[in-house]
């Protein structure tokens, strides 16, 4: 009785934060325990897609996705690991939804899993370098920090908005956070302290910038109906992953357009999504990128996202990189499960009527981006 | 070891000049140097060493800590236009946080970019200075 | 036009060695020039999946499919990176596979990727040691090495083999390379040189081991029928992409067995696959391994692969990883790209008539491991 | 920094000690500690300290060389079934190359691992080495 569609019928979170106490398999292990409530997964995940970015560098770790599947017991099945950058989580659900759209398997668990803090921000840092292209940003130690930095420079100038004006985008991701138990800053903020937090790369300041933390989250989907009688908390069906890439920044006519996910909005309307009616996370990495996307996606017109911000009400409700937080390569899978659980059983106490779900990713400045569309069930 | 000896040594024309692209079909130019023109795809291109100066289009000043560079903060990251019409990314240095502005002239200079540990390799690269004479105070 | 099945169409391949003057962006250059030949890619790729294991410990660049599409100018073209220790080529294909199965996308070019002698040997040693589990091996640096030499002695000991009788693993494979214009190792070896160089883990010795090189290979997968008589040099059909993860060495029963390896072998029989009818290109990282490989195949009892070695006549004629080399992420790529070029237009001077071919990758000893089914066109 | 802080702190007790898992179902003990028996699944199991008490399986003699532990090879590495049934991969020290075998009885002693550096931490953990009288002569 297996279905033409794939649905994504189980989430599981843990809260991005700073977990000193605990390793990678620490915070899957907890991952599982909360997925094993309904059903163990053992008796019914075929195969375990696995995000991750820092593996090599941070954890000093390979081939992780096979050490996972040894630390829960799930052998012999197979697990691999999916990397693009900041888009990773969203490529494992690329890949996900391919196993069993092709018929090669039935059932996929997805693991987004980062460890930040194992080590100094100044050493995180230095491995943040390596989401750019080494022969370029990576021989000056430039980072996307700086060249969201410039791009604000050259969208405040263009415009002609003050610092101020940009502030509105950070202070309403942290009044979503603290509703969503999930978000790693759960704590409202002025504009006051917005423009005098510390400088990170002028005029980009603290308060512009997500957060470094650690973070685990899980997605299960399949094609298996009779699976979501035992197993969730309500469906939701994946109908595509749709991911581009974009030139280098230096190479862009327009240094203010976001090529790659310009590029992906545009095909939207093949599949009838309706914006108003859709539950919308976007990779606000930076406040500035944050006014971009929403521009690309035509939510504003150039130039006048920080006036359209406060009206739109269904955009990063779980507070988005911002203030949930950003452990690189599971954030993806963050925002699939947080709109999962919107269109469901709820974030927190969060809960939409909207028809539709669209996550969105890039990497860096739209090196490369992603969006997944997420449509309620019948 | 942190620095790849073979990686330095390769790239020691990529590192020591500012090797950059230009294509005789559209006549755009580009860095780093490629195979085919970026804006076109024209493989009608020629490889050729700029002339280093430039303009700042923004810049930005970073506090941005690396461990190891930690001594290197503030410094000024620059999207700058070459005269060959090429845009990069750079950093600019000899030049004071209150100087720094759009439209300074500058020039392209050899400095040291990074050391691997005590014992190790010392990597140089391009960097960018203010032209004498370019609205400074020298 | 598109067939319901998949076909492999295309290959490239650069000999496996030491390119201290050529970067991963140069060898991949030097790929896309042979394929271009037929075709520019750009006209005719829809997505690019990347295999490579060390690209942030060695070359600081993560994200690293997105920077092969920047520098290949195939923008706005979608890339991702595939992970899974020593089993990343044939999970690269896997995944383009699943792509193309899934009426995703249609033409995918899978690129395996490595360069490892960016650094001295000591310095890509520590990297080797995180393909195992950093909280076991990677504590004592034990690397995968250190184990091989575990096993060689107790199977030895267990049958009654002498060090010498184990040489016949090598001087094979450096035999067969000879032939193979892509190897790294093209000399002929001798008994005597086998066991008198340089001991690396006793009993295990340098003839025992693969060597230490940089290496690009791509393949270009399609289900466009009509593409075939525009690109490549005669097509192969994927059948199937394995994958299977095994506990770790100590928690196994027989610590001479390969329990993934085994389960993906014993799924062979549901796919027709007769193993003397095929060309088969096994994981021989390690003498011992390529010996237990053999007998968990079925090709010999245990503990008597090296006397049936010799008469064996379809395996590995790349020379395997002992002597094609084993550039760690784009091994299952070169695999299978000789396996296309031995099927089709010849390897070199080498050509067959076999009606299949089966690749075997793992990674460590057998942490995981993969097979990949193929067969002759039509 | 080479070596994580937090790791180091919150793995003390399986750095420091040989913590193993017993499974209370099928009664086997494995190494390192988990949360269900890799053996038979269950999850009813206790974690408790090995007596640190075992014998060698089989070994090898390590003269691969890793950067910074160059000075550690050649290194003995063994596979060691602790007392209480668990199969652990470990380094004997203070073992003379001639004098390793098969079947010597080993116990566990607490050795450093590895350096960060010159001024970083040190990591400490468990190794192996001959229980005296175990036929070495001292
Ligand atoms: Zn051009
Ligand atoms: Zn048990």
């Amino acid at each position: 009785m297996l279905s033409s569609n794939t649905y994504i019928i189980s989430s599981a979170l843990i809260r991005v934060g700073r977990y000193f106490n605990k390793s990678y398999k620490d915070l899957i292990r907890e991952l599982v325990a909360e997925l094993n409530k309904d059903l163990p997964i053992h008796d019914y995940i075929d195969y375990v897609v696995v995000s991750n970015v820092f593996s090599d560098s941070i954890l000093e770790q390979l081939d992780i996705s096979t050490m996972i599947i040894q630390e829960l017991n799930l052998t012999p099945k197979p697990a691999v690991r999916v990397e693009a950058g900041e888009s990773s989580g969203l490529m494992a659900l690329k890949y996900a939804h391919s196993l069993i759209k092709s018929g090669m398997t039935s059932t996929v668990l997805v693991i987004g899993v980062e460890k930040l803090v194992e080590y100094p921000t100044t050493v995180v840092n230095k491995y943040m370098v390596r989401l750019l292209n080494s022969d370029v940003e990576g021989r000056y130690d430039i980072v996307t920090v700086n060249e969201a930095a410039l791009l604000m420079k050259l969208y405040m100038k263009k415009h002609g908005h003050s610092r101020e004006d940009l502030t509105i985008w950070p202070i309403k991701m942290h009044e979503n956070a603290v509703n969503n138990p999930y978000a790693q800053l759960r704590n409202r903020i002025t504009k006051e302290q917005v423009i005098n937090s510390q400088i990170i790369s002028d005029p980009l300041r603290l308060f512009d910038v997500h957060p470094l933390g650690d973070g685990a989250s899980a997605i299960v989907l399949t094609n298996n109906k009779e699976l979501m009688s035992k197993v969730g908390t309500g469906c939701v069906e994946l109908i595509d992953v749709l991911h581009a890439s974009a030139p280098p920044l230096t190479h862009r006519s327009d240094l203010l357009s976001l090529p790659a996910s310009k590029y992906l909005f545009s095909k939207l309307g093949n599949y009838g999504v309706d914006l108003s009616d859709c539950v919308l996370e976007i990779h606000d990495s930076y406040t500035i990128l944050a006014y971009l996307i929403v521009e690309e996606l035509g939510l504003s017109d150039r130039g006048k996202a920080p006036y359209v911000v406060t009206d739109i009400k269904n955009i990063n409700l779980s507070g988005g990189l911002k203030a949930r937080g950003h452990p690189v390569g599971a954030t993806g899978v963050y925002q699939v499960a947080e709109v999962h659980r919107l269109l469901t059983s709820g974030l927190g106490s969060i809960k939409l009527n909207n028809s539709w779900g669209l996550v969105h990713s890039m990497s860096s400045i739209d090196n490369n981006a992603a969006v997944a569309l997420i449509r309620r069930c019948g | 070891m942190k620095i790849s000896p073979p990686r330095i040594w390769r790239e020691r024309y990529n590192y020591y000049m500012l090797r950059i692209t230009q294509c005789l079909d559209c006549g755009r130019a580009s860095y780093p140097t490629s195979l085919t023109c970026p804006y076109c795809g024209s493989s009608n291109i020629r490889t050729v060493n700029s002339s280093g100066l430039g303009e700042v289009i923004t810049y930005t000043i970073s506090y941005f800590r690396i461990e190891g560079q930690e001594d290197e903060v503030p410094k000024v990251i620059a999207l700058i236009k070459l005269r060959e019409g090429a845009i990069v990314l750079g950093e600019v240095v000899d030049v004071g946080l209150s100087e720094i502005r759009e439209g300074l002239e500058v020039e392209a200079v050899l400095r040291r970019l990074k050391i691997d540990g005590n014992s190790g390799l010392i990597w140089y690269g391009m960097k960018f200075r203010p032209i004498i004479g370019a609205g400074i105070p020298t």
